[in-house]
């Protein structure tokens, strides 16, 4: 299906704005700013926004510590999002939860999660709510290739499966959990989709970093989930273009692979290649997007290191609603 | 006043809250029973028969029979209660918080605070705990210690079918992530309950179930009674105790401890749980810091050993708190010079 | 291949002594005298009996809630368990662990379980501890078809895969996780088996009803277990004879199911008529082994009844070994 | 005497008792990093750095990067404990506990005890814990509390690199389940460890760090540092303090801190966990009822408060006890009348 000139605009920005939110907090870290664990999304934009870009409020996402771009796609604000990284009390969440914690509920964006696979549950929750309203909405579950061997998201595809809940698993396969390959880590014969279709679901797959394929399956998937027809799982082929944490040695990654997937496996390469050989859209619709893109960015920076900090008053707040 | 079990309380409160409000849903495993069978749903309402009737009454979507998957259990209530639902999970045992802490912990607990006060979840888990039945060590534990030192949560521990009624139909009302702690040994206590479809117990605020001067007796739960018995029989030897059943231990009713022991001067705790980091030792701490100059005698704790649970007749009763015990500890404080 | 005749009469023994034992229980149950929750075997004796008959000391077993059958398959004393059932402290556990906590490490067995799914990783621990020693003994996980959907299981099952640990994973299908029936709980479209098999294992079925079948299929599975080719699954179908605990209104089964079951599905009458009826043994040799095995169910309940109790001094006993 | 980092202490001594013990098994997530990559393995020797080369060194049965799969990584630990072996298994972070406590908790610790004392179960279960690099709720949290008050277990946190040596020697050889705590804000720490190979610290021994008639002040980890600063300024102004390194939580030292106690009359603990039913209470719940006689003024805690881990720097350092609020306890106590 055909995406409208505005869709395509649309969905390169949102694949840019995470690309430089993740682009500029790489360099920030290094000055020592940032405090706490931060984790890139970068190389793997097509995926959050290919979902998302199918979602509406009402539907809601679960994601992981690598959440940015999954907040971003599901439509949190740079602004709040940049406060939270830096601390602020005006961040999404107050500086209480920094990268690993930012949640949007309102959004539907159910919140990063620092404990690897403890999403999918939620997710499974947040599918039997939908299921209860049935008014075809659906809930995402979002993990990596090192998620999947937590028990809590068998668990999570099984319980989606016997309740038939509307719930997406989305495996993103970046090849990697911390400093462990997926070849190794994930001991099934054949790949993450097949292991989840054997416990009872449709599945799909398709290449990560090519947001049209992303787009196209969502389609389908998105349409069979909402269709009351019970959990599905897609496994993405993906990259992550920066080290596990920052400062990571790498010393996992073949000769020259970083070059080769940056040259090769770019989302934002592709789709400029893509829309532009295609004349759906010029390099300049493109570039003009991605002048817009930096200054957002860099004035969301200047405003977070601009922003209040939290006093010490503020720990003792929001742990109940009434105690 | 109708005259009910413990854990009739339990499943008309449920059933009623349900009624009410079309949010409420429950989830567990067996709560409906009998699913993918050939005797069909409603083989059996929940193990403690705390669901009977709630699937044909509210239907699959609202009475959500699980797999074995406790991490899955509460993680679906936490998504729930985050979508504007207000789930009652049910673990079968308080000793699967070991299948499903972080759930409970990281998750449930945390996310109003982690997220900046964003959002609200209510989500109540109840869970079957305590010895009495010979159960072993794995099915015989308490929990509340554990849970109460976990910020977020609020930990709730009825000691009679009215404390059932009202303060469950609290824990559903409540924006918070609330633990529901039942004794198994209490199910098939009888009492007297208000028929009031509105009564409720407010959180924090301990039932003082015996008066006297000269000693403070906190505790809950099954070890409640024993107290209370200890209290009777000192009572004809001119011996006065108050008798503080605590019903929740997060929030902590601090005043009415705090305000008893300044009369009495003197402290037995009564606690259920293992001795290292309990509650026992909590309440003893919190008296020593705040109400040091009316102690008249070192704060004392009956609790079980530092052992795992033992599984023979005889073991377990020497394993639980007594009578015998409770009442040796309140005359050593009478004793003390 | 043929089985001596001293290998059928101990085998019948074996599934005789599982029976009986139950039997006896059961009965004894209702006196009030046993303490505890008890989850009987019966009807799954040729599962133990089939898998065990192959197994050395070496080799190590985990099993389950419903662990009579596994601990006698695999050599504890009927007396031991009899005492420790009766809460004695002259029981295999001194009277503190009880039905759901029977084990015998010298005889390899690594104890029933009271928390459902917790088997599996602890037999992936005693498979490494195999493989490190190279000398081709394994370890096996007994689960049932509830317990496959914990968490644990699944972690179980890739870790195994991952490490190539000689890991079998045995799943009991009796059909019911308590009172919930195997095709609501298990979402697979397929079976148990095949789940299993996704996660990058060999898998074998069969009637676990039928000694013959499960001593077979478990001939090939451990000669491939032992041959270093890593870890296996098994799906038994089996029955289970009683309720899951003493007291079951069994209102999950369907009508007539029980006579049913007992009458074509009872693995003792099947061996006696396929042993019978191929004259390798006569209904003599059976009818003997019949009544040795009363006759040592009735000494162990008349011993464990005046076994010595513990006393409260035993509660301190054997929380570490140095403190 | 050779200096050497806390992590270097763990590493060190881990390879010590693998080249000496060939029962000694390491497993954890990305203790050899690397495995099914490209770049091949020991791309990480764990994220701490404190399996660095032992894959080189001791080969891949006995150095098994696992899955992410804590409750397997736990469950294999006690599977090769009763299978004779002595696992060394890691939790990256002690939050971690969360999805593994059922292993834990009614697993190994309760082993010996439900099979009549008839195994041991020997496995050190290291995770790092604590606070102070802004990792919020989830992965910066204390958990000897919790661990403390489960019978079977074993609780062990070194402060200093001398004292992960030979504790941690200690654990390794010990035939019970032993957890070691290492704080992660102290894995850079620098100090003299003894070159000894045989140099261990028994269980259950605390260290006083400093000496003085006036106060006790008991703790562990990271904040014994700054324990050990307010002790140190105290001085100068001649107030003695007596500073004790707890060392173990399980077993406790407590003829130490009862011993002190009985000279100062005053005590003040300072711990990372959360308030309630913490480590806190637990020993002033202990002097309370022991030392009561001796108690000059109230028992002080000074503790985190009833909240999760907040992220921001400004949060966190609020949140965590401080030098300020120690030096307040102590000066609170000497005014007491
Ligand atoms: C329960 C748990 N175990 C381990 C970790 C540490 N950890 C954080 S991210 C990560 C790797 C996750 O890999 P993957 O799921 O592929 O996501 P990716 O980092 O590739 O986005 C690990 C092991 C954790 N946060 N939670
Ligand atoms: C973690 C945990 N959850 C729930 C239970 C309660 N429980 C005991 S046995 C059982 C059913 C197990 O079914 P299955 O695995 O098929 O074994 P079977 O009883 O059929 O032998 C359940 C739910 C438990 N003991 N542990
Ligand atoms: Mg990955
Ligand atoms: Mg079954």
């Amino acid at each position: 299906m055909q995406l409208s000139r505005e869709a395509l605009l649309r969905a390169y920005r949102q694949m840019k704005v995470i690309r430089e939110f993740e682009e500029r907090l790489h360099v920030e870290i290094q000055t020592g700013e940032i405090a706490g664990f931060t984790h890139l999304y970068c190389g793997q934009e097509a995926v959050a926004v290919g979902v998302c870009e199918h979602l509406s409020a009402d539907d809601k996402i679960v994601s992981t510590h690598r959440g940015h771009g999954h907040c971003l796609a599901k439509g949190c604000e740079v602004d709040g999002m940049m406060k939270e990284i830096w601390g602020s009390r005006d961040g999404l969440c107050n500086g209480k939860g920094g990268s690993m914690h930012i949640a949007d509920i309102d959004k539907g964006m159910l919140g990063a999660n620092g404990i690897v696979g403890a999403g999918a549950p939620i997710a499974v929750g947040a599918a039997l709510a939908a299921k209860l309203d049935s008014k075809g909405h659906i809930a995402i579950a979002f993990s990596g290739d090192g998620a999947c061997n937590q028990g809590t998201t068998f668990e999570a595809m099984n319980m989606a499966v016997v309740t038939k809940a509307p719930c997406i698993f989305i495996y993103e396969n970046n090849h990697y959990s911390e400093h462990t390959g997926v070849d190794y880590a994930v001991g099934t014969q054949k790949d993450i989709a097949s292991r989840a279709e054997a416990f009872g679901m449709k599945v799909w797959r398709a290449d990560g970093t090519d947001f049209f394929a992303v787009h196209d399956t969502m389609r389908e998937v998105l349409e069979y989930a909402r269709g009351g027809h019970g959990p599905a799982a897609v496994e993405f082929d993906t990259e992550r273009f920066f080290g596990h944490f920052e400062g990571d040695p790498q010393r996992y990654r073949g000769k020259g692979e970083l070059d080769r997937i940056r040259e090769t496996r770019d989302c934002l390469k592709n789709f400029r290649a893509s829309v532009t050989g295609a004349k759906l859209l010029t390099d300049a619709d493109l570039d003009g997007v991605d002048s817009e893109v930096l200054a957002e960015i860099e004035a969301a920076v200047i405003a977070a290191r601009a922003a209040d900090r939290p006093t010490a008053e503020d720990v003792l707040a929001d742990v109940y609603i009434s105690y | 006043m109708a005259q009910m079990m413990y854990r009739d309380a339990v499943l008309t409160t449920i059933a009623e809250e349900m009624a009410r409000d079309p949010n409420v849903v429950v989830l567990g495993e067996d709560v409906v029973g009998g699913m993918g069978t050939a005797g069909g749903p409603e083989a059996i309402g929940g193990i403690w028969s705390t669901s009977t009737g709630l699937f044909g009454q509210f239907g699959a979507d609202r009475v959500i029979d699980t797999p074995i998957s406790e991490s899955a259990i509460i993680g679906a209530a936490a998504g729930l209660a985050l979508s504007g639902k207000r789930p009652i999970a049910e673990l079968m045992f308080a000793d699967f918080i070991g299948v499903s802490l972080d759930q409970i912990w990281n998750q449930l607990a945390k996310f109003r605070y982690m997220f900046g006060g964003k959002t609200k979840c209510p989500a109540v888990i109840r869970m079957a705990y305590g010895a009495g039945y010979n159960a072993a060590a794995q099915h015989s534990q308490s929990v509340h210690q554990i849970l109460t030192g976990m910020p977020g949560l609020k930990v709730i521990m009825p000691s009679t079918p009215a404390d059932v009624k009202g303060l469950l139909r609290t824990a559903i009302r409540d924006d918070d992530p609330v633990i529901f702690l039942e004794h198994k040994a209490l199910y098939g206590m009888s009492g007297e309950v208000p028929d009031d479809p509105e009564f409720t117990i407010p959180f924090g605020h301990a039932r003082l179930s015996r008066a006297g001067q000269d000693v403070t007796i906190v505790s809950s739960g099954l070890l409640l009674g024993f107290c209370e018995a200890v209290a009777d029989s000192l009572a004809a030897e001119g011996i006065g105790c108050d008798v503080i059943d605590l019903r929740s231990t997060s929030p902590l009713d601090e005043e009415t401890i705090l305000d008893s022991v300044e009369v009495t001067g003197r402290l037995v705790v009564v606690d259920e749980a293992p001795p290292r980091c309990g509650l026992a030792a909590d309440i003893c701490a919190l008296v020593a810091a705040k109400a040091f100059a009316s102690l008249k005698a070192p704060p004392q704790t009956v609790t079980p050993p530092h052992t795992p649970i033992p599984f023979a007749r005889e073991l377990e009763s020497a394993y639980l708190p007594s009578v015998d015990k409770i009442e040796a500890a309140v005359r050593k404080l009478l004793a003390w010079r």
